[in-house]
């Protein structure tokens, strides 16, 4: 049997243009890998949007990372002054990963 | 008169660009499912940059970099500077804005509108109307100094720690911009190339390109018409801004036009840029530096009302008033 | 006679559309991992429906809109209702499929193919007939009926909840899809522009179009290959019907054509959008409003049966008979 | 430490030409965002399907809402019709979010 | 109210390029389907990628699949030989469904 | 005669081609955030491939095949077995690489890019100068032979366990490549459809292609820009080995010119094979069938490092010598 490792998927939503400002805090929050999947449209307090925009203004993308438990909260101190000041939505998972070097 | 400027309105009226741009927005409206894929249509604004900066920079290969050339600039920088401080000043007086978004839709119209500008140029070549080739440089020199005089008026209404600092990211950002940078670049290109670089990549760059703004122009009236469809936060009043800021902007671009003497053709295509609103580079830019900010306020009002008014009654307008008083 | 069949039909074959499809399927069956990206591919389609439909726009600018146009829209009416009924019929009487895949597919054949339209008026114009600039209308027109009559014809068969209603918003998607406004629209900008908008534009709608239409079949071939490596569904009964089927359709439409007298190029051009099934307006409606039935059936017979038969043989054969039969 | 607030994470996979009915359903159920993510090619009892093709037709995308405890159940029972006729994967997952008077 | 089951969620960042062994593993482990969703930048031990990229190489895609947890393992045996030689990040969640005889 | 070079290279580096490239690596390098959306840029790609191939076998038809292509084609096969072997022994003699590694950029040294080869006849033509269709035949011919060598040369220093297994799969993925099977069947298309063909789409493969090469050319220097700045692993003997290896090859390629007494034209492009390094297909089977090779070296290498070189300074150079020492 493939033994399983407890970690945290953090997903992200956060807007194409401050997208920077995110992967800096992770990396300064030293976790190890991150992927980023585009988004086509959605809706919030704030209305909608939709990737059919000619501007990249308001294009969200989803980032998601695998991290350890212990940096978790690094992360969301790390993260803190962006959600401070631009639209992200931020949500934490328990995940179970094959390979615990990995993370 | 009034026939002169009925004829040249109804000619626009009946182009195929004018007719496309309708098109799409007549399907949004009747929320018809037709799209242009987004990655095309990017390649398309690219191409029509490209196209433009070669162009231009090309004619001002044959006509050698004249001293008109800089002070024209240099108009162009006092208008983006003057036309958001005004925007500003009626928005907030008028109360039809609070002063932070006011400060937001102040640096759109005080930056430029590529595809207006394009859409000018073509107007007055089909009208047979010569225009200085360096304008294309004035237009990548304008799409900026608006963004900055605007995030400085938002600054004035905001407390400390709100505040934007204008940092050398942000700078670094506004001014390197993708469509600054290949406006100017195609523009350098095609000033060092001259004649025989038009020669090789014409037939690219120059036969097309009607058709190409055609088609681009389906798409922007898809984006204007569906803003149109959920533009919920536009009062009768900010629409009526869109409506008049233009020819204010329009007017003031005159006076300078003719205190400088220039070409009814190169006069035109200053008040064009005048009257034009960004809905590219500027909600970018708002987006980072000023997120409180509204954008279904600034870019509908932009790409919504702005635009299609100066696609379809502005740029016949400007040539009208350009073509009587200047040259 | 039939060295002229052969040698229309070898000119055909060994022109660069068909061999491009041809290439495009054989990359696919071969598995090779070529593609032309979604979006670029979706950008040419655009594309070739603002092409097709401003030139016809244009043509009929010329020679007035005449009483012909009335007549071939209202038997292309007739043609959308009828050939899906025989269509109907003959699989749920053959029990090749349940009625409801028969209904489904009974819709696509019933409606019709662009790009199969659109390499006919190149087979035409690369002969030198002459064809009336208003089937592109009639094209857009018969697009719908068929759609409706299917889903009729699905209703006759389904229980009272299974039943599709045909509620104002399917109604309104189907009538609104986008090829149909696309194309309807171009037409009409056309029509209004005229000579001097093919000026103005034609080296972007005429002069890359045939171009443009061979890298387009690449995509076709491609993706008309790789249904036919995953047609786990299709019966020889089915493969069948989707090769006697068009000929049906296109022998119902040269009766209609002999019947009013139409010019061989036009009554070809009849022929074909009968024979030719959709593959992208139809399936979008039946996945909303008949999601029971199986794209794997319908899509994968109109677009990896019958298309290609109709590119390859078809376009010549109804091509001949209406020249020996019409004019 | 940053506080966290439990919340659920519905994904839902549909057919893009039905996704309008996803958001009424989800727009009826009160939540308060989501956002819609594209995808390329997908596998399941009714064969493959690739986002290569030229009609839209069969394509899906994924949209993911994250929602109170409370409107999960009202969720669901919006999107029954939705699930009764068309081709639709809904799961339901727990997570934890920074910004509890967001959702 | 709508019952739910209990099922397992795998998401699998892989190369585009390796896709189709990730998939055969699928097949062979007999899960009843999976999406693929494309990603667009990315960052880990072996440095960043972007989907700019003129070639596909290096670029990532996100499948997931909603499954048994009986069948979990399977999968993540069958998934070994790939995770031993390519660039891949699986993670496992819990989840839970509308209709369990779907999965 | 140094005088002679110069005036090339000048001619080259001042040419719309070369300067779009230069300004995507300037836009790149100052952190602009211009970008070609990438389905964009793949789509001109295939128009790219699709057109040269078209090209060329329209060529070919008027000539006839002859002798020729074959002893060229096995002359292609010999260099992309030789320069990997080279190459190889350079960087792991010098240590520059560890074997698996130098393996990896073997393979993409002996193999081809096809966008350098683009530029090369595009320079060509630009100068009159003649070659022969069937050169792009002998592109795609070469494109293979240097991953198996590759492949075969990592075998060489991999344990049992972790070889590459020369699967049946992994052989199609590399034989069936898209651009092989593109460049193949356009070319094929080309020679069957010839100058009927050529008057058919030519206003689309021709007119325009070299400035659709220029916008392609914008998005190169983009991402070899992004790349150098990113390039932490290439040391200063890796960009020493990027700039010197294709002087090599083109060394050996102009010897077997010479034995074979080739034109300077097609001996031009045979050496610009030789010197172009793969940034697509190899790549992409290496990803696959080596996956323990590091792409930040090898794809750094050949795009940001190679293809300027060659694109600047190589081509004039290349054609200089083919022109003094063949025909
Ligand atoms: N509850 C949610 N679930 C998923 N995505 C959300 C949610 N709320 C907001 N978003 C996304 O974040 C964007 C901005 O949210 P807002 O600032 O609330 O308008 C929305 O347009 C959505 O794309
Ligand atoms: N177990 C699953 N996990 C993830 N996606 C699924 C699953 N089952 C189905 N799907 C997605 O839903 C689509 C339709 O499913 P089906 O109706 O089962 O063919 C598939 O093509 C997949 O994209
Ligand atoms: N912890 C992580 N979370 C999410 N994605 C990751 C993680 N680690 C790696 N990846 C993805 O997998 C790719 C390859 O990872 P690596 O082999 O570590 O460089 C990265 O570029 C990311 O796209
Ligand atoms: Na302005
Ligand atoms: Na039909
Ligand atoms: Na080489």
């Amino acid at each position: 049997m493939t033994v399983l490792h407890p970690r945290k998927r953090i997903d992200i939503f956060v807007e194409m243009a401050v997208l920077p400002r995110v992967e800096e805090a992770l990396t300064g929050a030293r976790v190890t890998g991150f992927t980023v999947v585009p988004c086509i449209k959605g809706r919030g307090w704030n209305g909608d949007w939709s990737s059919d925009e000619i501007a990249d203004a308001e294009r969200m993308v989803m980032l998601s990372t695998i991290t350890r438990a212990e940096t978790l909260d690094t992360v969301l101190e790390s993260l803190r002054p962006v959600m401070e000041r631009w639209r992200i939505v931020v949500s934490v998972a328990d995940v179970q990963v094959v390979r615990s070097d990995k993370f | 008169m009034i026939e002169q400027i009925l004829t040249l309105a109804g000619a626009n009226l009946a182009s195929p660009i004018v007719l496309f741009f309708a098109l799409g927005v007549a399907a949004a409206l009747a929320r018809s499912d037709l799209t242009v894929p987004e990655a095309f249509a990017k390649g398309l604004t690219i191409y029509l940059m490209l196209a433009i900066g070669f162009k231009g920079g090309v004619a001002v290969a044959k006509n050698g970099i004249t001293l008109d050339f800089l002070t024209v600039a240099a108009a162009g920088i006092v208008l983006g500077v003057l036309i958001p401080a005004i925007a500003h000043g009626v928005l907030t007086r008028t109360r039809l804005l609070d002063p932070l978004n006011a400060a937001a839709v102040a640096a759109h119209y005080g930056s430029v509108s590529i595809v207006t500008f394009v859409a000018g140029t073509t107007l007055l070549t089909s009208l047979g109307v010569a225009f200085d080739g360096y304008m294309i440089a004035v237009t990548a020199i304008m799409e900026t100094p608006a963004i900055i005089v605007g995030l400085w008026l938002a600054n004035a209404s905001l407390k400390g720690a709100e505040r934007t600092g204008f940092s050398k990211d942000l700078l670094h950002e506004v001014m390197l911009n993708g469509s600054v940078v290949l406006l100017m670049g195609a523009f350098l290109i095609g000033y060092v190339s001259g004649e025989p670089g038009m020669a090789a990549i014409g037939a690219f760059v120059d036969t097309p390109f009607k058709g190409v703004l055609c088609l681009f122009m389906l798409d922007m009236g898809l984006l204007a018409g569906r803003r149109l469809v959920t533009a919920r936060l536009l009062t009768p009043g900010l629409v009526l801004f869109g409506l008049v800021m233009p020819l204010v902007s329009a007017v003031l671009a005159l006076a300078m036009a003719m205190a400088l003497a220039l070409s009814p053709g190169t006069g035109t295509l200053l008040m064009i840029l005048a009257a034009s609103a960004s809905y590219i580079a500027v909600p970018a830019a708002m987006r980072i530096a000023l997120p409180q900010a509204n954008p279904a306020i600034y870019v509908t009002l932009s790409l919504a009302v702005t635009f299609p008014f100066n696609l379809s009654l502005g740029l016949p307008l400007y040539y009208f008033a350009a073509s009587n008083l200047l040259g």
